[in-house]
Formats: C-alpha cells, structure tokens, sequence
C-alpha cells in the first residue's frame, strides 16, 4: 500500500497485489508451502476479493505459519495443533459472510488432527481447507508424518513401517462436497482449483502435495519436486469461470468441455484429458484414488464435488445480519419473559 | 401378605410433621423419575419447603436408584443422611434400604417382593402394586411405567400428601397429554384409596400444608445455569455429552429456541453444536469467542482435563470463553453419577506454562442463574477463560429457590472495538503518535482493545497466536516481550478482582469459629451451623464466590481464631489454595473434607467439628 | 575491509584466559551448527571447562540464531549475559550482537556483510570468508556449510584454540567421511592462516590448555536421560515429536539397536512407536506400562496438557509409566525453543479430581542419566506415573559433566507377581482366609501386588479401570469403598517418598540466608553463590530433586531466618508448592523467578539478591 | 465353573461355555451389545481359545461396559473414551502372543476416537476391533452420534442435520485389512466373522449395527432391529474353517463357494449370494459400500480383506517371549558398555 514504486497494477475492486501479501516468508526457500501462499494471494486478487472479507486459519507446523506470509489485512488465527478445524467452525459463526481459508500440514491433519479434519468435512462447513502435504514433519525436523509411503527412509527415524493416510481419500470417506488434488509445482492448476473453492459453499478439501526442501526432497520420494513433475497425471484442464455467462464453449471443444457449477453463479470449467471423468460421481472419486494409489500417480485435478450438499450454517437458521454484530438486545430476552421461566421451574 | 406391624415404644408415634427425609428405592430406567418428582411437586404445591436429589448408577437400566426427598419446615436442603420413610421396588436393595431407616421409620414396599428378615423397630407397608395394576386399564407397554404412581397414591395417603396438589404436579408433567393425565392419576388414585381402605397407619410421619414455597421455584443448576446464560446473550456453544453436565448444553438447546428467537425475522441469535469430542467443542467455543461471540461450554472432569491446552491458548491469547465444570468424582473416570468438588485445584493451575483462570463457583440454582449471565460480562471485559464450578448436586438435582433474578446490569462487552469506535481509538492514539495494537494496554489495567473479525476497518485486524506475540500481536520470541506480555495478564488478573463476585458471609453473635465453603456445600453447612450453634458451638460463615480471592477472604480468617474449610474431596483443595495465597493465616485453617460421592450432610459437618472443637 | 580498529584503554588489554563467553550469530539452517559444535568439542579437549548453548528460533531456516560457548575456567556452566567475542555472520542482527559485547569485546564479522555504525570500544576484525572460501575447492551445494568452517580457523587464530584439536573435534564429527573431514578441516585451515597473515590481534581474549575436562564428557540432557532409560531397562515409549523433547526419543532410536539388541538372537528388547499425537502416545506408554513392560514417553507442555486426563487414568488404575517433560515457554505454544520452569504446578496437579504425581527434577545431565534409570524402578515400585521435570537448557544444550555412572542398584520391579509368586501369595492368604485383589493392601504400605496380562495362572487376572473399583478391581460405586481407595493412594505416596532422591544441599560457613531451587538452575545459582559469597553475602543451599517434598525440605527452611527460591517461571511455582506445603515457614521464603525464555544467569540472581539483601 | 448344575459341555481344551462368561450384564435386555458378547462367548468358546490367552479392551460407553460381561478369565482394560486403540497398542506389545478384542462404540471409535480408530488401523496391530454400532450416544442418554443418519430426529436433540460416518469405509480408507459388517439381529454371521477376526493376524474391524433400545429403536432408523431385519443383505455367506484340511468343496457347490486362506493355516469360507464378490479386492469394496449406501441396505459380511499386508510387530524385530517376561538381564546393558558410551558423549 502506498509504495508506488511497486506493481500499481489494481484488480477491480481497486486493490494492488501488494494488498494480499503477507509478512515476507521465513519457511525456506523453495518450501512448496511458499507456493501455496503465492497462489492464495493470486487468486484472491483475481477473484476481486476484499482482504477483509477473508479469516484465515491454522493449526501448527510450517504449513501452518503460512498464513502470516498472505492477506496482512485479513483477521487470523495459528491455533494448535491438529484443532484448526474447531476453531474455524466456531469464528466463522461469528459472521458467516466471512470466507474461511484453512491451512495446515500433513501431520496437522492426518495425525493429531483426523478427527477434527474429517468431522469438518461431515459438517460441511465453508471452508477452504488446503492441507500442504510433504510426507513429513517440517518444523520438528523431519519425522514421518502419516501420509510419508511405506517403506520410506528418512535420517533418524529409520524406514516407515505403515501404510500412508490418502488425504483425498479420507476427504471422500468423510463425505467432504469438494476434494482436490494439486502439486506445489504446478501453481496455475493449484490457483484455478483455489478458487473454485473460495467460491464453494461447503467444506473445499484441497490436498497440496508441497514439498520440504529442507527434510524430504529426494528425488524417488513420493513427496518430492522430482517425483511430482515426472509423475503428475491432470485428470482435466480446471479453470474457474467468475461469471458464468462469459462461457462460450465452441463447437471445437464440444464433448471435451464440461462446466460444473457452483451455488454463487460461478462455474468451474473442466476439459477432459485422456479419459472421461466425471467429478460428480463418487464411485468415480473412489476408483479413481484407488487407481492412482496402485499406478504410483500423483492425480491432480478436481476430484469430487457435490454442490447439492447444504452447507454448514443451513441448518441453524441464522439471521442475515452477522451474529457478532447483533445488539444487545437481541441478545438478552426481555424483562417480562422471566416470569413466564420462573413459572416454568418445578 | 405381611401384616402391619405395631410399634409401640411411644417416642416413635409422637407425630413428625414437615420434618423428614422420604427415599424411593427403585431400579433405573423402569420409569420412576416421573413418580418420585410427582411427589417432589405435590410437596412443593403445599407449601412446604422440599429438595430433591437423585442418587443413580452410571448405566441405563436394571441398576438400584435412589431418589430422596427432604421435607423441610424450616427450609434446609441438605442431604440427611437416614430416611424416614423409603418406598422401596426393588428387591435387590430392599436390605440395604431398611438399614437407611431411622429408628421407627417406614418402609413401604411392593409385596411381590420377597422380603428377608427385618429388624423391627420400624413400620412395614407392604403395597399390593401388581393387585391394584391390574384392576386397572393400562396398555401393556407403559404399565411399569404408570405402575409406579400406584405407590404416589399410597404415600399420599399414608403422609396426607394432597391429592389435588398431585393432580397439579401430573398435569405440569403431562402438559397437553390429558388422557397420560388421566391414567396416569387413575393409578394414584387406586393406591390412594386401596391405603384408605386396606392400610393402617402405625407410623408417626405426615406432612400438612404450609405457606413457605410461594413465590419460590424448584429448579436443577444445570438449566438455571443455561438460562442464565441465555439472558446472559450467550450466542455460541460447541459441546459434548457427559455427565453431569450434559443437561445444562440440552437445556440450552430447549430453552434457546423459546427465548431467543427473533419476533420479527423468525431467526436465531445463536448457535449450538454438538462436537465430536470436546477438544473439538472447546476449540469451537474459543472460535466463537474469539470472533466475538458471547461463547460458553460445559463439561465435566475428564472433558475439563482435555480442554487444558485449548484454555491455556485462550489464556495466553486472551480470548474470553466460559467453560462450565459440573464436578463430578474423580480422578479419571471415577464415579460419574457422582457428586464433589475435586477440580478445583487442577482447574486452577491448568494448562502447562504460567496460567490463571478466573473461576466462579456458585452455591445455589439461583445464583448458577446469575454467574450464567456474569460469566460472559466477565470473560469478555477481561477476554480470558472463565471456569464456573457447579457439581452434580447442584447440576441435576431439585432446589427449592427463589425466583430467578433479571439480571440487574447491562450486558458488558468488554474493550470491543467495531469501524466506528476503532476509528476513534485510533484517533485518541494518533495524537499520542501511537497505533492500536491488539496487545496494547492502552488504559494501564491489563487489558487491552480488542477487534473482531468482520470490522471491516482497515487496520483493524490481526494474527491471533499462542506463540509469543508483541503489543500488535506480531510474531515475537523477544525475552523482555515475552515477559512484559505475562506479567500485563497478572495485572489483568489484578484488575479482575474488582468485579468478581465478593464472598458471602453470614455472622452469629460472639462466634468464635468459622467456616469457610464453596458451592454446593452451602445448605449443609447453613443446617450444621444451626445445629452447632444448639450445641453451643457458635459460627462465623464465609462462602467464597470467585478466586482469585477478594480481601474478604484474608479479613474474615483473621477475625477466627480458627476457620474449618469445609468441602467435598480429598485433599481439601480450597484450602490448598487458601493456603498458598494466605500462607500466613495457614496455621488458622482446618481441612474438613470428605470424598465418597456423597453431598456432605450437616449431621457429618456438626459431628466433626464437635469432635475437634471438643477434643 | 574495514581496518582493525586499535583500543587504547588499558585495563582491556590486559588478558582474558579461559574465561569468557563466545556467541556465534548466524542464520539458522545454514549448517553453522557443526562448526560451533567443533570450535566447542575442541575447547573441551583442550581441557577447559565449557558448556554451549543454543538459542535458536522457531524455524526451520534463514532466522537469527545464536551458538553461545562459555570458557570458564573455574567450571560455571551458567549462561553469561554478555558476550566477549562475537562470530557475526547474519546481517539482520549485527547491530544487535554488538550491544550484547562487553566493554573492549571483540566482533568477528564476515566482510561481506554490511557494517553499520558501531560503537568505538570494541575490537572488530573483518573475515573475508568469501574470498577464502573461493579458493577452496568445494562442491557448490555444501559451500555455505563449509564456509562456516573459516571462521572456526579464523577465530582459532585469534584465541589460540589448538588446532590439533579442532582436528580431533572434525574427526569425531565426520566419523569415518575421511573426505568430508579432509574439506572441512582445509577450510579451517584457509582461515587460520590467513588470519596469522593478515589478522593483528587487538583483543586480550585468549584460551589457554588447561588439564580440567579430562575424564569429563560433553553430553545433552535428553540424550542422557535416553542413555538412563535404556540402562533403566526402559521397554517401550510411544511418542510424539515436539520440540524440546524431540531429541530424547530420537535418542532412544539412536541408541538401542547399539545398547539393548540381544547379542545371541539379535532381537530388540523394546519398542519404540511413533504416534499420531500425546493423547495416543501416552495411551500407548500406559497400555505398555499395564501389560508390563518399563514403560516412558518424553514431551513438552502442549504434550503434557494433552496427556492429563490419561495421566489421570494412570494415577487411578495405578499404572506405572514414566513422562519425562522437557519444558519450553508457556503457556500455550509460547517461545517453543526457549526454555522455562513452568509447568511445575499443571504437573503437580494434573487431572481433574483428587490427583497427586511423584514428581523428580534433574539438575544435571549426570542425573538426566540417573533419573532415566530410577524413574522406571519408582514408577514399578509404586506403580503410578513418574514425572520427570526437565528442560529446554537441560535437555537440548552441551554441558560439561562427569560421566554417566552405572546403576547402583539393581532393578527394580515393584511387587509383580507372575503364575509362581502368584501362587505363593495366593498360599500366603490362603492361611489369612484372603483373596488375592489386584488393590488389596496386603502390606499395609498402600502398595498391592499387581499382575500383568500374559500372566496365565486361573485367578490372576483382573479388569482394569478408571471408574470406581474395590480391592478386588470389581466395579464398584460403593461411597467407602471409592474413599478408602482414594486414601491409599495417598498412603502409597507417602511410602514412596521414603525412596525418592533426596534434596542436595551445600553449606557455606557463617551462611545466614538459603537459596532453593531445582532442576537446570542449578550451575547460574552454583556461580552466583560465589560472587555473593564475594560480596559478603554467603548463602546455604538446597536443590530439591524430587515431589513429594521430603524432610529435608522444611528443615533447611526452618534453618534459614530467609530463604531465596529460585526458578524460572512468572509465579514462582516451586516456591508455591512450598508454600501449600509449609505455610509456617511460607514468610521466610522470598520468590526470586523470571521468564523471559533465557537460562538464568548468575549476575541476574545476584543482582537481585544483592539488592534484597540491602534494602 | 464348579457349578455343575449349569452346562457342562466342554470344548476341546476342557472348558465349558461356563468359563467363557462374563459378569451379568447391567445393559438393558435387548440391547445389541449383549448379543456381541454372546457372540464373542460363543466363538472364543468354538475355537477352544484359552480366555486366559485374550486380552480385552474399551472405551467408555455402553458399548465399552461390555467387555465386563464376557471372559471374566481375561485380563481386561475399560480405559478412556475413544482411547481404546491406544491402550490395547502398548498393551499388546507386552505379550504378542496375546489375542487382543476391542470393543469400543460409534461415539467411542468414529466420534471423539476417529484419530485412534483409523491409526490403528493403518499399523495393522493385531487386534479384534468391534465396533458396536447404535447411530446414538446411548451411556449419555441419546445424543447424535456421528453415524446417525442424516436428518434423524432424536427426543432431545433435534434433527441431525450432518451426512453419517460410515465406519466401514472409514476403515478401508486406513487400509484395514479385514473389514467386516454385521448386525447384532444376525448372531450367526456375527460368530463367523469374531472366529475370522479372531485368526486375523491385523487389525479385524467389524461394525455390528447393534440397536440402542432404550434411546433409539425406532422402525425407521437405520440402527434399529426392525430397519435391520427388513433391510439386511448379507453380501455371502461366510463361514470360518479352523482346519482347512476339512474344507471340502462339493461339486454342486463349486463356483458358488470360495476359500480364502488365513496366515495361520485356517481359512474362511465364502458362498456366494446373488452377485459374484471378492473380499479381496478394494475396488468392489468401495463400491459395494457406496452402492449400500445408496441403496439404503445393511450390507453384512466380510467388505475385504488382505492377508497379506504385515501385521504391526512385524517390523520390531521382537523375540520370540514375550517383551514382558524378559529378565532383568536382558534390560540393562552391562557394565563395561557405559564406558564405551561416555566416550560418545562430546
Ligand atoms: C500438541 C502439540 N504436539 C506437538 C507439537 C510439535 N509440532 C509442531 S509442528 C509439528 C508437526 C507439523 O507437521 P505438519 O503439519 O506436517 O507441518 P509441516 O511442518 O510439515 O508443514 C509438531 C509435531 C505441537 N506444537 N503441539
Ligand atoms: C472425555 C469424555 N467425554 C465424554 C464422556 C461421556 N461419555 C460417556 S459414554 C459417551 C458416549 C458413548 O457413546 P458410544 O461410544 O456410541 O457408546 P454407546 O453407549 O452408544 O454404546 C460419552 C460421550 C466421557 N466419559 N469422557
Ligand atoms: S522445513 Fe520443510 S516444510 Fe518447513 S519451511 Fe523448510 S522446506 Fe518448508
Ligand atoms: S442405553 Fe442403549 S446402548 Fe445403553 S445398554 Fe441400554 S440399549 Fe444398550
Ligand atoms: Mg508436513
Ligand atoms: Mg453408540
């Protein structure tokens, strides 16, 4: 802000790049987290999104530093570790207009945190829930996390005796209404996929696969840049249509063009790649995951989503107004309704 | 059938009007709650002053249950410890029950069960329930259920309970239901007038009208602590069963939707959500707090002992929160179903690291309802936890009480700053060529401004953490700040003091000893201080409302030349803490505390204190 | 090049030897760590007294961090708040490390950072580590990591470290790498002679071989309390990384396949499990600890909150575990790498209900060791979880000590009875017309005999639980019964302090004040004593190693007209449980803690006792 | 035992039915989890498992009494809600030669224990783990669990407004490597699939929907007896063979009829209902959940399993006794070892 000597461009509603930065980062450099950030900040730019307007949230861990490194000008909160989850759900209660970015690790959510993370996914609460998965724990050094392959070695902690968590996977068993794939190293699916999900009225189970440079980046892991690029299969081209009466499929695409959308007149536009996939059909979902497990693939792409699924606050039957913004009283019944309690005390 | 025995020693028929204890001995989950609170109500209908507590197995059904009602003339509600009268169904206890009898007590009892050998100096009523059940048109599924209003008919009769206060109470039972009314009185009335007919009253027990519940209600903590909290404008609550609190998160989910639902919009001004455990509920309570909502939860002992790490987060963070602690026996599982007041010392000291919670205990229906509401003024004028202590006793058991009281101030925020106000603050700092901080202790007491997510101001927001922060909230691990930041929570602390509840104290006249409690312990020890005082034994009483402590509390044990702490665990825990914060007027202090899951009667108290002051 | 800048003042000229503090400012990540550890290892060989610390942020890589050597002579391990010479190798905090020199200190800077304005009484020497380091010849992706090897030249140069030893330092660092040594030691080598080339030595620091470190050995709090564990015949731990308690665990991985693998069938005696999060950890650890095996988990606060409703569990259903907490900054996350005493009171009363852990406190690596044995025998003995309090300083820093010692006794598994002794104490009651119970007090000492699953002998088993039992681990609500349960426990604790390590005392002649303290305080407090003693102020000592507190405790107390307890922390937790413990004596002790995240030093405490002691 | 007058019956290890039991039930009559431990009475007692050989564990719930009432010979541990997992980890290390059983609930495993459960799991630890299933909070007096289904209304609580916890799926989704359904309404197929587990050298899951009559018994709910009864599709019939040489395969049953061999020379026979199933295969397993699902029916049977994956202590390098009877010798290293590791220390 104010420092012109930097990128002016702004962004329709009048806001330069600079109003999404965050702190400059300390993870270490070429820490996929890094990217994540990077692509937050893109794509809530692009998507005209006040900084205000957005409450970001974490657990512990280096992934969970992040969200100091976007959006200064947003609220937030690094809760604890695995409890991201909690803590979002009862914030964005407090004003539910609020767009809800959570962002945490592998260990955050897979280990201490499972059960938080699946239970937000059953809730379907908004939220953009970006897991940044290295297979391990950054900030204490490097231990197996739990989505780190079987049989892997890492320096002190000798060879992995157990089956990796698919994060995707326990997104579908939990009924999550939107679950992605995407690689650190490949930012622009990662930034069409964030967006989507900022525009998904549901919990949006993002699982990064973002590489610890510093812990976990030889080439045969499956955590690694290596492994990523020579591995990555798209299952689709994805990109998020703002406004959905900008598309235009010509004849050209047809058939290899689908456009899924979204509650808010928004659209996600698919193109095929290869096969057919249709990311409404669970069974495909869970075929899908299970053949990329046993292919050795890293699949990217928008793997489910269920837009039919009513959102969290659906049920609770809120006023309009934000809740944190309700005057007093509204908030403490009046005077004469005591008696009628106290007749109700026997 | 047994006969009727005689009694004949003549200090048993001396009549006892209005002044005993009756107990139902029942087998849980066979529908008796309905039956026994009848009886509660058409008690409390006449008049008289009553208490209800409920004694009950941690499981569902098919265990012994005990329900005791204390019939009171003068208004005490602590437990006693033997009955007057017991009705007792089941067959498994029917032993251990005549032991609870007084000399020259009662027992009825259902005549299909086999009654083993009795000591007889008390009175034997056999009830041909199963006889009178079947005279009657009851559908099969519901009959044990209904049957037990057969033994409210025959109580009614043997203690001149009126019948027409039992037909109010059914009716506030059954509400709209009029034909479970109907069949329901249909089978008191049949034991009422089998007794008038078949039964010969040999005992000395009745209860006649009076005029001393008027204007009074009969009310559980659990849910006059969850009303409180709704006038209180409690929003949030994320939850998860245990017990005993478990009833006060399901009063609220009763109660809100009666209260606080919008006239106009027809919309809610909350939210309750049920967590899958309650390192999620707490998580989710201190979400709601943090973005400004008026946020509270309830648990008890082992749910408390999982919220430890998310407490010491909104401690250091300061994020306001109330947390419910219906205490029951611990440690771990321990006896769920029963009463004590063991976290005390744990709730204080929680959460690794440098902690302080504020903690409110109250020691009646009446005022669960009033810290319901104070909890969440004082959590959020000074943005930290606030731990309420109740027990089971006082959670799920029936209190004779006065009315709940509006509450008598405005609701209190706290330093909220919304675009409006921020703008001013940040004007006021302006001049000083300062900034707002989130952490910034602007007025010298502690506690600083605090924004919520939604202002929109720019400027306004910032990046909460439990990592060390400075006075803007920015990341630090700066010795000075991290030390400078702990010691503003101190000072906050301090500045608490002034508006937590001050303790209660009750004089007698040349007293020389006194008696410091908390909580539940109160009817207890108010009826021990009365039988003390008969026996020469003359108190000073002080009920502590909140630690940290207020200056009454030194003064008062100052004025004794010896204070019994008097408290339901093992270790004496208020007296653990009055100790380390009066140290020096340690020496004055007796531990009086006892754990076995029972609310401390005053007959235990008095005999106690009579032993050491006589010794 | 900035040119060596010429000091005039005298009195700084006059040399330092062997007594001084050495910071080394770099940029986490940056691989400095071995140099520093080198330049340390090969003081040490030279025969001076050292200790190192690490003061490291909370990131993985690119923040200020700090390597601290001090060179005492006279064997003080304590922290020295000032340093003498400073290797500066981060341009973000050079201004900063120049404010921590001393008067006439020396800062060693690489020349390729940017000097700002400095103050003119200290020594600068430029390093041109660049130019150096570009004609060696080192593969590009460890350049920055040897590079860190000039400056260990550089300042083995201007303090006369020997270079032999540098050698011998790399050599053990490297092992059996010969080519990694051979670069790293050309490195160390480049900045030697360049620095005999080019440096003019300014400065009066300087090292000199001493003969006091032989038969010593540099070791890490969790590296020894793992070592302790192992020989403690330690068996399982499930665990969780969190830092400061990572490195104990990873120890244990380190160190038993070379310790504990069976030499004829080489398999494992133990296993270690890496959990999903503490509440699992420490449910593993117990499960372990139940089924019979020595069982220990390691954690830091937000671990330790999470574990204590299983702590609790434990404490109950008398399971024998050992929870070694390496203690950082709170409350809540807090400064995750810095070092605190704070959990002292959470520990103490962890767990909802009436709970009470045996609590020991280390205050050397050497009793890291020993108490990774002696936890294991206590906790067995009296089957109930042990904490083991260390920390931060403790665990993660190097400090000059003893060796570890063997055992001296041997081990010791508490009253466990399999099929054999199960039957000859099944023949013992027999006679007394008795049952065996899994919590029966046999012994009358609060300690019943246990059996373990495996155990196939009809009659042995039994059903563990956290809900209420009686003697024979029969479910059981009974009020008594839950009483006296809960009362052994307390009689347990009192047996058991009988065997807990006594407190350390060291007595000054004439001493009329005494210091308390416990744990990694115990070198800054050592020190300080001395340059009390100095002043004149000559002081009595006690290290209290253990909870319960034993009669040693109120007796040095009660010896002291005033007593200074020392600690690191906001509230002054030990001097707390003191207090709660002693209140006679309670006006006698004065608190004396800080938390600011740093080691104590022992011109804070004496300061500060200076300026008490004057007032 | 000692009470002749009972049944005395006795198996091929000597014992009656007698010395299987538990101490009496204080569940409520009719309540599923009874009929569970009835089962696990019947098929310890059929495969002449010596009780002093298991080793029994829970949580807290209705669910988790439960192992008070069978096998009061075994050595046992009601420990911490949702800890079970945990407990019966260390626990089982002490002695591998012990049969571990878990009994845990649908609040105890998928609610506050989703992480236990599903680590578990994925180690593989040889364990028993049933899961006694009644879509509610029964020891609590009826709240939601999160395996209600969807907008089921309970008294106190409402309409619950949140997407079901399916624990089988949860349980393939951690590579369990036995998966089974069952219904406490069904106790035949119950006993096969405990006698399977029980040979099962992993983690066995078995969810028995197994109906809360006291809180939650309604026709129309899915954990009810009746919705069981009227909507039970057993995917085959199984049966569990503890010597295969017996299996006899007739001709009339060939192609109907599949064995499928278990690490310890038993194995567990399969007849095909209807359509053709392999257990063994994850594929059909997700869909056939899915497809459940769906379709509104109580799939019972054995979903999948994996004879092959490792069991948990496979990678200990443990000895042949038990961790817990090795003497003292065996744990501290000797003597002149401490030398040798002082001159480590530097
Ligand atoms: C309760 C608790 N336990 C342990 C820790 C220590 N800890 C901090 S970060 C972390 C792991 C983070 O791993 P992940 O979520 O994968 O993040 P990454 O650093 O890999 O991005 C752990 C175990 C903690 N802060 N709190
Ligand atoms: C930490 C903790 N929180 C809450 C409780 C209270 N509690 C006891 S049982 C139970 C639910 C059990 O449900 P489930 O596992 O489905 O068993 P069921 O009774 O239905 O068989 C709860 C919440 C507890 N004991 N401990
Ligand atoms: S340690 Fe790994 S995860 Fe952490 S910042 Fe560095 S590269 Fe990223
Ligand atoms: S309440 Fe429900 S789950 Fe509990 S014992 Fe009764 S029927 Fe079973
Ligand atoms: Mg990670
Ligand atoms: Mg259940």
């Amino acid at each position: 802000m104010g420092n012109f000597s930097r990128d002016t461009k702004t962004n329709a509603i009048g806001l330069t790049r600079e109003d999404y930065r965050g702190a400059p980062s300390t993870l270490c450099k070429g820490c996929g987290h890094n990217a994540i950030a990077a692509q937050i900040i893109a794509a809530c730019y692009a998507l005209n999104i006040s900084p205000e307007d957005v409450v970001k949230f974490s657990g512990i861990g280096c992934s969970s530093k992040c969200p100091t490194y976007f959006l200064s000008r947003s609220f937030g909160f690094n809760g604890l570790h695995g409890r991201m989850p909690s803590l979002a759900t009862g914030a964005l209660f407090a004003d539910t207009s609020l767009i809800g970015i959570g962002l945490s690790g592998d260990g955050d959510s897979a280990s201490i945190g499972m059960g938080q993370f699946k239970h937000v996914c059953r809730r379907n609460l908004p939220l953009v829930y970006i897991i940044a998965n290295n297979g391990v724990y950054g900030l204490t050094k490097g231990q197996f996390s739990p989505t780190a392959e079987k049989n892997l070695e890492l320096k002190r902690q000798g060879k992995n005796p157990y089956l990796p968590v698919d994060i995707c996977m326990e997104a579908m068993a939990a009924n999550a209404t939107f679950v992605a794939r995407a690689f650190a190293g490949d930012p622009k699916q990662l930034r069409e996929l964030i967006k989507a999900a900022l525009n998904h009225n549901g919990t949006a189970v993002i699982d990064v696969i973002s590489p610890c440079v510093t812990f976990h980046n030889l080439d045969q892991s499956i955590h690694s840049y290596a492994w990523g690029k020579k591995h990555e299969r798209q299952i689709h081209e994805i990109s998020f249509i703002p406004d959905r009466e900008e598309i235009v499929i010509d004849e050209f695409e047809e058939g290899t063009v689908k456009e899924i959308e979204l509650h808010d007149g928004t659209s996600i536009l698919i193109k095929k790649i290869g096969g057919d996939y249709d990311p409404t059909n669970r069974f495909q979902a869970f075929i899908m995951l299970e053949d990329a497990e046993i292919n050795n693939l890293l699949l990217t792409g928008l793997i489910y989503l269920d837009t039919k699924q009513e959102p969290m606050y659906e049920s609770f039957n809120l006023p309009d107004a934000a809740l944190n913004r309700l005057p007093n009283e509204k908030l403490r019944p009046a005077d004469e309704t005591l008696e009628m309690v106290n007749s109700w005390m026997l | 059938m047994t006969p009727v025995q005689v009694i004949t020693d003549e200090s048993l028929s001396a009549p006892y009007v209005n002044d005993f204890c009756i107990t139902f001995s029942t087998v849980n989950g066979s529908g008796s709650a309905t039956a026994n609170l009848t009886v509660l109500r058409a008690l409390f209908k006449m008049g008289i002053p009553v208490s209800g507590r409920n004694i009950f197995p941690s499981n569902i059904k098919g265990l012994p249950t005990w329900f005791t009602i204390r019939v009171s003339e003068q208004g005490y509600l602590g437990r006693l410890e033997k009955d007057a009268v017991v009705v007792a169904m089941n067959q498994k206890t029917i032993l251990e029950e005549a032991d609870w009898l007084v000399n020259g007590g009662v027992l009825l009892y259902a005549d299909h069960l086999d009654l083993p050998r009795m000591r007889d100096d008390i009175v034997l009523y056999p009830m041909p329930i199963k006889k009178i059940s079947s005279e009657l048109e009851i559908p099969r599924q519901i009959r044990t259920y209904v049957e037990n209003m057969i033994y409210v008919g025959i109580l009614a009769q043997v203690l001149e309970i009126d019948l027409s206060k039992v037909k109010e109470a059914l009716a506030y039972h059954f509400k709209e239901k009029h034909s479970a009314l109907d069949m329901n009185y249909g089978a008191v009335r049949a034991g009422f007038d089998w007794a008038a007919e078949n039964l010969v009253k040999k005992d000395p027990y009745r209860v006649a009208p009076m005029n001393a519940t008027e204007g009074y209600i009969l009310a559980d903590g659990n849910s006059a602590a969850a009303l409180g909290s709704i006038y209180g404008g409690m929003q949030f609550s994320g939850w998860y069963p245990i017990t005993p609190a478990t009833s006060l998160p399901e009063a609220l989910i009763e109660y809100l939707p009666l209260l606080r639902t919008d006239e106009e919009t027809g919309k809610a001004s909350y939210a309750i959500v049920q967590a899958e455990d309650e390192l999620s509920a707490i998580g989710m309570t201190i979400g709601a707090g943090w973005g400004g909502l008026r946020a509270m939860t309830a648990t008890s002992g082992p749910g408390l002992s999982l919220m430890a790490e998310y407490l010491g987060l909104a401690y250091y963070a300061e994020v306001p929160v109330v947390v419910w602690d219906v205490q029951r026996v611990g440690p771990s599982t321990g006896l769920p179903t029963r009463s004590a007041q063991g976290d005390l010392t744990f709730a204080h000291f929680m959460g690794h690291g440098d902690t302080q919670f504020i903690i409110l205990i109250p020691g009646s229906v009446r005022e669960c309802f009033e810290f319901g509401w104070r909890a969440l003024d004082i959590a959020e004028e000074f943005q930290t936890p606030v731990i309420v202590m109740s027990d089971l006793d006082l959670g799920m058991n029936h209190w004779l009480s006065k009315p709940f009281e509006y509450p008598d101030e405005p609701i209190k925020r706290g330093k909220v700053l919304w675009e409006k106000d921020f703008e001013a603050i940040e004007e006021r700092l302006n001049v000083l060529g300062k900034k707002w901080g989130r952490y910034l202790d602007i007025d010298g007491d502690g506690v600083p401004y605090r924004t919520v997510p939604g202002n929109r101001r720019i400027g306004s927001s910032y990046f909460a953490r439990g990592t060390g922060h400075d006075d803007y909230a920015g990341y630090s691990e700066d010795p000075e700040t991290w030390k400078r930041g702990l010691d503003r929570l101190s000072l906050k602390l301090e500045t608490a003091k002034e508006v937590l509840p001050k303790p209660v104290d009750e004089k007698m006249e040349k007293a020389e000893i006194g008696i410091i409690t908390s909580g539940s312990t109160y009817p207890a020890v108010e009826e021990a201080r009365d039988l003390l005082a008969k026996k020469g034994i003359r108190t000073d009483y002080l009920r502590i409302r909140a630690l940290p402590f207020t200056d009454e509390v030194p003064a008062f044990i100052c004025n004794h030349e010896k204070t019994y702490v008097i408290e339901t665990n093992r270790d004496g825990q208020l007296k653990q803490l009055l100790t380390l914060e009066f140290p020096d007027l340690a020496r004055d202090l007796r531990k009086l505390s006892k754990i076995d899951g029972m609310p401390l009667s005053a007959a235990w108290i008095t005999d106690q204190i009579v032993v050491k002051e006589r010794d």
